[in-house]
C-alpha cells in the first residue's frame, strides 16, 4: 500500500515539471510548485516512515513501460524505505527553505521545471528494482540535476561546472552500466530478483565491486573522483546545492550499498580493505581541501566528501566476511546513521550559506564577517550546523563517529593481516579528520558570522524570510533530537541491517535512561540525554548562582588593541590566514603550498603582499594530462577531415585491400 | 563449353587485365584516352564473345553499348573537353610509376588468391573471369588513387566500371545487366556532363583536384 | 485497400505517388505549388505506408514486404513527411533570402520526390539487383541536392560525394554479382537467383567461400552509404553544404536504408554456417568509426559537419550491435536505428532553425540560444540530450542493451564502446555548452519556420524510450531472431 | 539504600573537583616560584583571584555578541561535566556508564570549539591568532588522545573509564610497552591541551607567544573567573585521567565503604600533588618553544600514540 502512495507522490513530482513551464508566467508559480513538492514529499516521508517503523514485508509492483519484454520493477525493502526517508527529508525541508529563497531567485524559470523532476528521480532510484529502471532514474536525476546546476549559465564557471559533472556523471552511469551487464549475463536477466538467485562468483563479485566503487563512488565523491563535486553544488541555487549535497550523495551511497551488499553475493576478504582505503584517503583529503577555501558553498561540498568518506568507513567495516556478524551490523548502522545525520546538518549549513548569500550576494568569506548581529536567527541555526558537523556532543554528529570508533575498535579480532594494520591507521584519519572539521568551522563560523563586517554588502545585511528560517529550525531541532535520542533511530535502522547483514544492534530502547550500547553495556555506552541534561544543568545552576550572589553588572568600552589608533575591519583574521598554521602543517605536503611574501624596499610606500599559491594535485595529476591527451587526439585526427579527395579514395582502397589479404589470410 | 570458347573467353579477360596495365603506365591525357579506348574495345569483344558463348541475345545490347558509347563517344567527348580545358599537355603523376606498376601486380596476385581459393566446384570459366574482373577493378581503384587530374580519376573509374561489367557477363544467366550497364553509362554520362555543367574549368581555373581541395570547407 | 472504388495495392502506392509527383513537380512552374504538392505526396506516401502494415501483400519476385522493411517504411516515410513540412518553410526562406532561385526550387522538390522513390523502392525490392539501381538512384538524387547551393564548398563537396559514391556503389555491385555466382548453382540461373526471399532460404548451400568475398565488398560498398569509419569522408561535407531538409533525410533515412541492404545480406551470411561470421568485421567498423567520430567532434567549427560526426558515431554504435549479435544486440540495433533517425532529424530541424535565425553556421558566431530563443534552444538541448543517451529517451535504453549485453560476452570491445560514447559526449556537449548557454553571440532573427516536426519527432523518441507499442516489439524481436 | 549512597558519592565528587582545582593551580605556582629560588604567591591564591573577578563588572567590547557571553558558562559546564565523570577517589560513580572517555574527549573539545569561536568574535586580531592556533594544536593532539584511548580500550575490552580503572588496578595487566608508550603519549597531550609551558605559556602577555591567554584576552569579571576556573578544571581532569589510569592504587571499589572512601580521597589528594610537582619540575626544566615547531611535539606524540595501538593490534601480548 505505501509504495502506491510513493509512486504516486513521484508521478505528482513529475507532473509538476511540464506544470511550471506552462505557468510560467504567473507570479504564483515559484510557491506553487515548492510548496507542491513539499507536501508531495511530506506524503511520501510519512509512507516510508509507516514502513520502515512498521517493518512491513517488502512490496513490489511492476510497471508495464521501461524494457518491454521485462517492464519496470519498483520494490520498497527496508534499504529503500530508509533512505527514501531520507531523500523526502530533505526534499521536504529544501522545498520549505525554496518557498522563501525562491522569491530571490532570478533564473527561476530554469530551475522550477526541473526542481521537482530532480526529487522524483532520486525516489525513483531508491524504489528501483531492475537494473533498467535504476539506471534509467539514476541518470535521470543526474541530467535533471546538471539543469539545475546550469541555471545561472551566464557565469562561466557554472558552464564549466555543469560540463565536468555531466561527464563525470556519464562516466560513473557507463560503469554501473557495466556493473549490471555482468550482473545480468549475456542473456539479460536484468531484475534484482534474478540477480540474487544467480549468485555471482567470487571473481565476478569482485569485478562488480570494484565498478560499483568507481560508478558510485563517483557519484558520492570518492577522492579521485570528487572533482566535479566542488565544482557543481555551489554553481546550483543553495536549496539545490543543498539536495545534491546532502540527499544525492547519499542516493549514490545507496546504489552502492544495493549493488555490493545485496546483489554482489559472498564478500572476499581484500573488499573491506580496498573500500577502507579510498574512504580512509577520502575523508582527510576532504577536509584539508575544505580547510584551504574560502567560498562558502565550495567548502561545504568539501565537507561533504569528508563525511561521505565517514561513512564509507562504516561501510567497509560493514562486510560480514570475518563472521563476526554483530561487529558488521554495528558498523553497518553506524554508517547509515552518518547517512541520516549528514543529510541533516548538510542541508542545514547549504540552507545557511544560501540565507547569506541572498543577505549579502556574497559567497566569498572574505567580504562577509559580523552577520550574527544583523541575522541572529540565522546565525544560531547556522552554529548548530556547525555543532553537528564537528562531531561535538550533545549532538547527532558525534553519535553516528562515535558508533564508527566503536566498531573500529571491535576490529583487532578480525583474522586478517592486512585489515589489523589498515584499521588503526584509518581510525588515526578519523580522528584527525574530525579535529580539522571541527578546525575548519571554527574558521567558517568565526570567519562569516562573528567578527566585524568587512564590506559594506555585510553590513547591509538582513535577516532572511521565515520560510528559510522555518526550515533551518526544523533541521536544527531534528539535529538536536537525534544527538539526545540516538537509541530511537538505531532501532529504526535495525530492520535494514538485519535485511542486509542478517544481524541487527541491540535493542536500545530497553537500555535505562535511553543511553546507547554498541555491543555490551560493560564495555562502552553513551547517553546523549543525560549529557545535554547535565550541561543545562550545571551551565544555569553556575550562571543563577553567579548572577545572584555575584555582580551581574555590564558594560560596553572599545575592543583591546595594544594602542593602534583605527582598527579597521581588515586587521581581522581572514579565512586564509585563519587556516595559515594548519596550512602549514599539512598543505606543504598536500598542496604544495608555497608562499611568496614580497616587501616592499625601504621608504617606499607600496603595501607589501602575501601571495599563496597552492595546487590542486588530484587535478594536475589526473585529469588535466586526460584533457590535454583528448585534445591532443582530436587535433592529430582532425587533419583527416582536410584531405584531397584522393586521400579519401586511397583510404577506401586500403580497407578494401586489408579485408582482402585478410580473406586471404583466414583459414 | 568447349576447350576452346573457354580460351578465348579466358584470352580476352587476360587481355583486358593487361590493357589495364598499360593505362596505369601513361602519364599523358591523350594517350590515357586512347588506351581507354582500346580497354573498352577489348571490353566489348568479350561481352559479344560471351554473348556468343551463352548464346543470351541480350548480351549483345551490352556489347553494343559498350563499343558505340565507351569506346567512341565517350573518348571524343573527354577528347575535346580537354583541348578545351587546354589541360592536354600536363603531365601528372602523384606516385612514381614503377611503384604503381608493382602495386598492380600485388593486387592481381592478391585477387587470384582470393578468388581462386573461393569456387572449387563452380565452373571454371565463371571463376576465371571473376579474377579477372576483381584484378580489372582493383587495378581502376589504384588508377583513381594515384591520379592528381579529374579527367584521369573519372578514366579511372570508367575502367574499374568495365570491370563490372566483365564481371557481370560472366555471371552466367544474370537478369538485370544490360539494365545495370544502361546505369553505369547513365552514371559516366553525369561524370562527364558533371565536368563540363559544373564548369569545373570557369569555377576552379583547372581541373587539378589539387585546386578543388583548397575550397574544402571548415578551412583550417 | 480500396480509395473510392479504385482497390490500389499499397505497395505500388509507396512507388508510384513519389514518382507522379516528382514528374507534376518538375512540370509545375511556381514554387510554392511544388512545396505544397510535396507535402501532399509525402502524406499520401505515408497513408499507403501505414496500410501497408496492415494489409501485407505476398512477396512477389520484385517487391516484399515483411517485418524488418514494414517499420522502416513507415519510418521513411513518416520522417519524410515531417521533413517535408519542415522544408515547405525553410526553403521558403532560403528563396527570400536569395541562397536560392525558384527554379532550382521546382528541381529540389522534383529530386525530393525521386529520392522518396528510390529510398522506398530500395526498402520494397526483393531483387537484389534493384535494390542496387534503388541506393545507387537515391546517391545521384542526394548529390544533385546537396550541390544545389552552387557555392564552391557545395559542388566541392557534392563532387567528393559523387565520386567516393560512385566507387562504393561498384564495389556492391561486384558484391551483388558474387552473391548471384554464390547463388546461381544452387538456385539455378535468371531472375530466382536474385530474389532475397529465395535466396534467404537456400542460402545454406551457397559456397560460403563466394559469401565471405561477396560480403566484404558490400560492406564497404553499402558501408560507405553507411557512413563507416574509413569510408566515411563524403558525409560530414554533404550534411554540412547541402540543404537542412536534405542533411535530415540523409542522416535521418539513407543511412538507414544503407544499413537496411546491409542487414539483408547479414541474413544470407546468418543462414549459411560454413560462412566466416560477418561479426568481426562489423564490430571492428563500428568501433572504429564510434571512437573516430567521438574525436572529431570536438574541433568542429560548423554546427551540422557536427552532427555529421555524431551520425557516424551512432551509425558505429548500431552496426557494432549487429556485429555483436544475439537477440537482445540486435533487437537494440533495430531500436537504436529507429530512435537514430527521428533524433537526429529532430536536431536537424532545429539546427536548421538555428542557422536561419543566427544566419551562420559556425559555432563560434553563435551563443546563448536560451536566452534569445528559449523554445529552440530547449529543443536542440532536449534533442542533443536523446542523442547523448539520456533518459528518458530512446537512445537510452538501445545503449543499455547493447553495452550491457556486450559486456557480458566480450568485456574488452564493450570497454572501447564506453570509450568512445563517453568521449561522444562529451565532445557534444562541449560544443551545445557554447551554442545554447552563456551570453547571447550573433544576429538573433525571428524564425519563420514552425517547431512543429521536431517537437512531433522528439515527442516519438520520448514515448519509444519509455513505453514501445507490443506490435513494434514483437516484429523486433522475430527479426532479431533472423539477424543471427 | 544503595542509590542514595551512590548519588552522594556522585555529587561528592562533582564538588571536591571543583573546589580542588583552584587549589590544584595555586599549589603549581608555588612550587614553581619554589623551584626557581622566588617566594611565589600561597596556593590559595586562586580562590582569591577567582572572588575578586567575580565581584567586578564585566567591561565587553562594542562589538562582542550574545554569543560571547554564553560561552563562558558553556565553556565551565562542559569542563565540569567531563570533570566529575572522571574515577578520582571511587570507580563505578553513577553516572559513569552516561560517556565513555572518547565522549569526554570530545566535551573538552566542544569547550574548546567554543573558545575558539570566542576569540573571534571581538574582531581584534589577537583572538585570530588564539583561536588559529589552539585548532592547529587541537588539530594534532585530539587524533594523538584518541589513539591512547585506542590502546587502554584494547587492553581493557571496554572504553569506560570505571572498567578501564579496575583493570588497571587488576593484577592481568601486567608491564605492556604500549601502555608505556600511552603514557608518554598522555602526558605530551595533556602538556599541550593544558597550554602549559613547552607549547604555551600560560603566565604571559606577549602576542606573539600567547594561545590560550590570547583567546580568553577580552574576558573579564565573572566570564574571566569562569574561564580561569574552567581552566584548572581540565588541568585537574586530566591530571587525575592520568592518575586514575596510570597509578590506579587506592581507588575504592564499587560499593565499597566509608573507610574506603576516606583512603581513596587521601591517596588522591597525595597523587595530586605528586603530579603538580612533577609537572612544575619538568615546566621550569624546560623552554618554551616556537609555536611552529609544536606540530612536530605533537606529531611525536601521534606517532607514539599510533605505534602503541598498531603493536595493540598486532598481537595480545604487547
Amino acid at each position: 500500500m505505501t509504495l502506491t502512495i510513493i509512486l504516486v507522490c513521484a508521478a505528482v513530482l513529475l507532473a509538476l515539471g511540464p506544470l511550471a513551464v506552462a505557468l510560467r508566467h504567473s507570479r504564483a508559480v515559484t510557491q506553487l510548485v515548492y510548496g507542491a513538492s513539499m507536501v508531495a514529499s511530506a506524503v511520501s516521508f510519512a509512507a516510508a516512515i509507516a514502513h520502515l517503523l512498521g517493518a512491513a514485508a517488502p512490496e513490489s509492483i511492476t510497471l508495464p513501460v521501461g524494457v518491454p519484454w521485462l517492464g519496470a520493477h519498483l520494490r520498497n525493502d527496508a534499504l529503500s524505505a530508509f533512505f527514501l526517508l531520507v531523500v523526502d527529508l530533505g526534499a521536504m525541508s529544501a522545498s520549505l527553505f525554496a518557498l522563501g529563497y525562491g522569491q530571490h531567485e532570478t533564473a527561476s524559470g530554469r530551475v522550477l521545471p526541473f526542481y521537482p523532476a530532480f526529487l522524483a528521480g532520486m525516489m525513483l532510484v531508491v524504489l528501483a528494482d531492475d537494473a533498467y529502471t535504476f539506471l534509467l532514474s539514476w541518470e535521470f536525476m543526474s541530467l535533471m540535476s546538471w539543469a539545475l546546476v546550469m541555471s545561472h549559465h551566464r557565469v562561466p564557471e557554472n558552464v564549466r561546472a555543469g560540463y565536468v559533472y555531466l561527464v563525470m556523471a556519464s562516466f560513473g552511469t557507463l560503469t554501473l552500466l557495466l556493473a549490471f551487464g555482468l550482473l545480468a549475463g549475456s542473456d539479460g536477466l536484468y531484475t534484482f530478483a534474478q540477480m540474487r538467485a544467480a549468485h555471482p562468483s567470487a571473481a565476478l563479485g569482485a569485478l562488480v565491486l570494484i565498478l560499483a566503487l568507481i560508478g558510485a563512488g563517483s557519484k558520492a565523491g570518492l577522492v579521485p573522483l570528487h572533482v566535479w563535486l566542488p565544482l557543481a553544488h555551489p554553481a546550483a541555487p543553495s536549496h539545490v546545492s543543498a539536495l545534491m549535497s546532502g540527499v544525492m550523495t547519499k542516493v549514490a551511497v545507496y546504489g552502492f550499498v544495493r549493488i555490493v551488499f545485496d546483489l554482489a553475493g559472498e564478500p572476499a576478504w581484500w573488499w573491506s580493505m580496498l573500500v577502507l582505503a579510498f574512504a580512509g584517503v577520502t575523508t582527510v583529503m576532504g577536509v584539508l581541501y575544505a580547510l584551504m577555501q574560502h567560498d562558502l558553498k565550495r567548502l561545504l561540498a568539501y565537507h561533504t566528501v569528508e563525511n561521505i568518506g565517514i561513512i564509507f568507513i562504516g561501510l567497509a567495516l560493514a562486510f560480514k566476511t570475518h563472521g563476526m556478524v554483530f561487529a558488521s551490523a554495528l558498523a553497518l548502522t553506524a554508517a547509515l546513521l552518518h547517512v541520516f545525520n549528514h543529510s541533516l546538518f548538510k542541508s542545514l549549513l547549504f540552507f545557511g550559506a544560501g540565507a547569506v548569500l541572498t543577505a549579502t550576494g556574497k559567497r566569498d568569506m572574505e567580504h562577509l564577517g559580523g552577520l550574527i548581529h544583523r541575522m541572529p536567527q540565522t546565525a544560531f541555526a547556522f552554529l548548530i550546523g556547525c555543532v553537528a558537523i564537528s562531531a561535538l556532543p550533545p549532538l547527532n554528529g558525534f553519535v553516528s563517529e562515535w558508533l564508527t570508533f566503536q566498531a573500529i575498535l571491535l576490529s583487532p579480532q578480525l583474522p586478517v593481516w592486512g585489515l589489523k594494520l589498515l584499521i588503526p591507521a584509518v581510525g588515526a584519519l578519523l580522528a584527525l579528520s574530525a579535529a580539522l572539521a571541527a578546525a575548519c568551522f571554527v574558521k567558517v563560523y568565526g570567519v562569516t558570522f562573528l567578527g566585524r563586517p568587512r564590506t559594506s554588502a555585510a553590513e547591509r545585511a538582513k535577516e532572511t524570510d521565515s520560510f528559510s528560517l522555518a526550515a533551518m529550525f526544523f533541521l536544527a531541532a531534528l539535529c538536536l533530537v537525534a544527538g539526545i535520542l540516538p537509541g530511537l533511530f538505531i532501532d529504526a535502522l535495525a530492520p535494514v541491517s538485519s535485511a542486509l547483514i542478517g544481524a541487527h544492534m541491540p535493542a536500545q530502547t530497553s537500555t535505562q535512561w535511553l543511553s546507547i550500547v554498541p555491543i555490551a553495556a560493560s564495555r562502552s555506552s553513551y547517553d546523549g540525554l543525560l549529557v545535554f541534561l547535565f550541561m543545562v544543568i550545571s551551565g544555569t545552576l553556575a550562571a543563577s548562582a553567579i548572577h545572584r550572589f555575584a555582580s551581574n553588572r555590564l558594560r560596553r568600552a572599545p575592543a583591546w588593541d595594544c594602542g593602534y589608533p583605527d582598527a579597521s575591519p581588515t586587521t581581522q583574521y581572514t579565512a586564509m590566514s585563519f587556516a595559515q598554521p594548519i596550512r602549514r602543517v599539512f598543505g606543504t605536503v598536500v598542496f604544495r603550498a608555497r608562499e611568496h611574501g614580497d616587501m616592499p624596499p625601504p621608504g617606499s610606500t607600496r603595501p607589501a603582499r602575501l601571495t599563496v599559491e597552492l595546487h590542486d594535485l588530484i587535478w594536475e595529476t589526473l585529469y588535466a594530462p586526460l584533457a590535454v591527451g583528448i585534445g591532443f587526439a582530436a587535433d592529430r585526427l582532425n587533419h583527416l577531415q582536410f584531405l584531397t579527395i584522393r586521400q579519401f579514395l586511397s583510404l577506401v582502397f586500403g580497407a578494401l585491400v586489408i579485408l582482402l589479404l585478410v580473406l586471404a589470410v583466414w583459414p | 563449353m568447349s576447350g576452346i570458347d573457354f580460351d578465348i573467353a579466358h584470352l580476352l579477360a587476360g587481355s583486358l587485365v593487361l590493357v589495364s596495365f598499360l593505362e596505369l603506365y601513361q602519364d599523358r591525357l591523350y594517350s590515357l584516352l586512347n588506351i581507354y579506348a582500346a580497354h573498352a574495345l577489348v571490353l566489348a569483344a568479350s561481352v559479344a564473345w560471351q554473348a556468343f558463348i551463352q548464346d543470351a541475345p541480350h548480351l549483345y545490347i551490352t556489347a553494343a553499348i559498350a563499343l558505340v558509347f565507351k569506346a567512341i563517344v565517350i573518348p571524343v567527348t573527354l577528347h575535346r573537353i580537354i583541348v578545351r580545358l587546354g589541360i592536354h599537355r600536363e603531365i601528372e603523376n602523384v606516385v612514381g610509376v614503377g611503384i604503381t606498376m608493382l602495386a598492380g601486380i600485388g593486387l592481381v596476385a592478391l585477387s587470384m588468391v582470393v578468388m581462386l581459393r573461393v569456387t572449387r566446384e563452380a565452373d571454371p570459366l565463371a571463376r576465371e573471369d571473376l579474377a579477372f574482373a576483381l584484378a580489372v577493378v582493383l587495378l581502376g581503384l589504384l588508377m583513381m588513387v594515384t591520379r592528381r587530374n579529374a579527367v584521369s580519376q573519372v578514366v579511372g573509374f570508367m575502367s574499374l566500371e568495365n570491370g563490372l561489367v566483365l564481371a557481370a557477363t560472366g555471371a552466367k544467366g544474370m537478369p538485370l545487366v544490360v539494365e545495370i550497364s544502361v546505369a553505369f553509362s547513365i552514371l559516366i554520362a553525369f561524370i562527364v556532363i558533371g565536368i563540363f555543367l559544373f564548369r569545373i574549368r570557369e569555377r576552379f581555373d583547372t581541373v587539378d583536384v589539387q585546386a578543388l581541395d583548397r575550397f574544402r570547407g571548415e578551412r583550417r | 485497400m480500396t480509395f473510392e472504388g479504385v482497390t490500389v495495392n499499397p505497395l505500388i502506392g509507396v512507388l508510384v505517388v513519389p514518382a507522379v509527383a516528382a514528374a507534376l513537380s518538375a512540370v509545375l512552374p511556381d514554387y510554392r505549388a511544388t512545396a505544397r504538392l510535396n507535402v501532399l505526396a509525402t502524406t499520401l506516401t505515408l497513408i499507403c505506408a501505414v496500410a501497408l502494415l496492415f494489409a501485407k501483400p505476398q512477396p512477389r519476385s520484385y517487391l516484399l514486404i515483411d517485418d524488418l522493411n514494414g517499420t522502416f517504411i513507415v519510418l521513411t516515410t513518416f520522417v519524410g513527411f515531417t521533413t517535408s513540412i519542415f522544408s515547405a518553410s525553410y526553403i521558403g526562406h532560403e528563396l527570400d533570402i536569395g541562397r536560392l532561385t525558384p527554379s532550382s526550387v521546382r528541381f529540389y522538390h522534383a529530386m525530393y520526390q525521386v529520392l522518396m522513390f528510390a529510398m522506398n523502392l530500395a526498402l520494397v525490392a526483393n531483387n537484389i539487383g534493384l535494390m542496387w539501381v534503388a541506393i545507387e538512384l537515391a546517391t545521384l538524387t542526394t548529390v544533385l541536392m546537396v550541390g544545389i547551393y552552387r557555392t564552391h564548398e557545395a559542388l566541392e563537396a557534392a563532387w567528393k560525394y559523387f565520386i567516393l559514391g560512385s566507387v562504393g556503389i561498384a564495389l556492391a555491385l561486384f558484391g551483388t554479382i558474387l552473391v548471384y555466382m554464390a547463388a546461381r548453382p544452387v538456385v539455378g540461373e535468371g531472375l530466382d537467383a536474385m530474389v532475397w526471399s529465395v535466396l534467404v532460404t537456400r542460402a545454406g548451400a551457397f559456397d560460403p567461400a563466394l559469401l565471405d568475398v561477396a560480403f566484404v565488398f558490400l560492406l564497404l560498398g553499402y558501408g560507405t552509404k553507411v557512413g563507416l569509419a574509413p569510408l566515411h569522408a563524403w558525409l560530414p561535407d554533404a550534411h554540412a553544404e547541402g540543404p537542412t531538409p536534405i542533411s535530415a533525410v540523409l542522416s535521418g533515412l539513407l543511412l538507414n536504408v544503407a544499413l537496411y541492404a546491409l542487414l539483408r545480406f547479414k541474413m544470407l551470411l546468418a543462414a549459411n554456417a560454413a560462412a566466416l561470421t560477418p561479426g568481426p568485421l562489423m564490430v571492428t567498423l563500428g568501433l572504429l568509426s564510434l571512437v573516430f567520430a567521438s574525436f572529431m567532434l570536438y574541433r568542429r567549427r560548423d554546427i551540422k559537419r557536427m552532427f555529421a560526426y555524431s551520425s557516424i558515431e551512432h551509425m558505429g554504435i548500431i552496426t557494432f550491435a549487429f556485429g555483436i549479435g544475439g537477440p537482445i544486440a540486435n533487437f537494440a540495433g533495430l531500436l537504436h536505428m529507429t530512435v537514430h533517425s527521428l533524433t537526429k532529424s529532430a536536431i536537424f530541424f532545429a539546427v536548421g532553425h538555428v542557422a536561419q535565425v543566427k544566419g551562420t553556421q559556425r559555432i563560434a558566431d553563435m551563443g546563448g540560444l536560451t536566452v534569445t530563443h528559449p523554445v529552440l534552444g530547449w529543443g536542440l538541448i532536449l534533442g542533443v540530450a536523446a542523442i547523448a543517451g539520456f533518459p528518458p529517451l530512446g537512445i537510452f535504453m538501445s545503449e543499455f542493451l547493447v553495452v550491457s549485453s556486450a559486456f557480458a560476452r566480450e568485456p574488452l570491445l564493450a570497454i572501447i564502446l564506453v570509450f568512445g560514447i563517453l568521449v561522444g559526449v562529451a565532445g557534444l556537449f562541449l560544443q551545445l555548452n557554447s551554442i545554447a548557454f552563456g551570453e547571447p553571440r550573433g544576429p538573433s532573427a525571428k524564425p519563420q519556420a514552425s517547431y512543429v516536426p521536431m517537437f512531433i519527432h522528439l515527442a516519438l523518441v520520448l514515448v519509444a524510450g519509455v513505453y514501445m507499442p507490443p506490435v513494434l516489439v514483437v516484429w523486433f524481436q522475430n527479426v532479431a531472431g533472423l539477424l543471427g | 539504600m544503595a542509590l542514595t549512597l551512590d548519588l552522594t558519592v556522585q555529587c561528592a565528587q562533582m564538588l571536591l573537583v571543583l573546589l580542588l582545582a583552584p587549589l590544584f593551580t595555586g599549589f603549581a605556582r608555588k612550587v614553581k616560584a619554589r623551584l626557581l629560588r622566588r617566594q611565589g604567591p600561597s596556593p590559595i591564591q586562586p580562590y582569591r583571584d577567582l572572588a575578586r573577578l567575580m565581584r567586578k563588572d564585566v567591561v565587553l567590547a562594542e562589538n562582542a555578541s550574545w554569543l560571547f557571553r554564553v560561552i563562558p558558562y558553556l565553556i565551565f559546564a562542559a569542563t565540569w561535566v567531563a570533570a566529575s565523570l572522571v574515577p578520582t577517589f571511587r570507580t563505578g560513580l553513577l553516572f559513569s556508564w552516561s560517556a565513555d572517555l572518547i565522549a569526554i574527549i570530545a566535551l573538552l573539545g566542544s569547550g574548546r570549539f567554543f573558545l575558539a569561536l570566542a576569540g573571534l568574535d571581538v574582531g581584534t586580531s589577537f583572538g585570530g591568532i588564539g583561536s588559529s592556533r589552539e585548532v592547529m594544536i587541537a588539530s594534532l593532539a585530539e587524533p594523538a588522545m584518541i589513539m591512547i584511548v585506542f590502546t587502554l580500550a584494547l587492553i581493557a575490552g571496554s572504553t569506560q573509564l570505571s572498567t578501564m580503572a579496575e583493570f588497571m588496578a587488576s593484577p592481568e595487566v601486567g608491564l605492556r610497552v604500549s601502555l608505556g608508550l600511552a603514557l608518554i603519549a598522555l602526558i605530551m597531550v595533556a602538556i599541550a591541551e593544558n597550554a602549559r609551558i613547552p607549547v604555551d605559556n600560560p603566565a604571559t602577555h606577549l602576542e606573539l607567544t600567547m594561545v590560550h591567554e590570547a583567546m580568553v584576552l577580552e574576558y573579564s569579571g565573572r566570564h574571566l573567573a569562569l574561564i580561569e576556573l574552567s581552566a584548572s578544571l581540565k588541568l585537574i581532569l586530566y591530571v587525575s585521567v592520568i592518575a586514575c589510569l596510570f597509578a590506579p592504587w587506592g581507588l575504592a571499589p564499587a560499593g565499597a565503604g566509608v573507610e574506603a572512601l576516606a583512603i581513596g580521597v587521601t591517596t588522591y589528594i597525595l597523587k595530586l600533588a605528586v603530579g603538580g610537582f612533577l609537572l612544575t619540575l619538568f615546566e621550569t626544566s624546560i623552554a618554551k618553544m616556537r609555536v611552529f615547531r609544536v606540530p612536530e611535539f605533537l606529531g611525536v606524540a601521534l606517532m607514539l600514540g599510533l605505534l602503541a595501538t598498531l603493536l595493540r593490534f598486532v598481537s595480545g601480548s604487547f
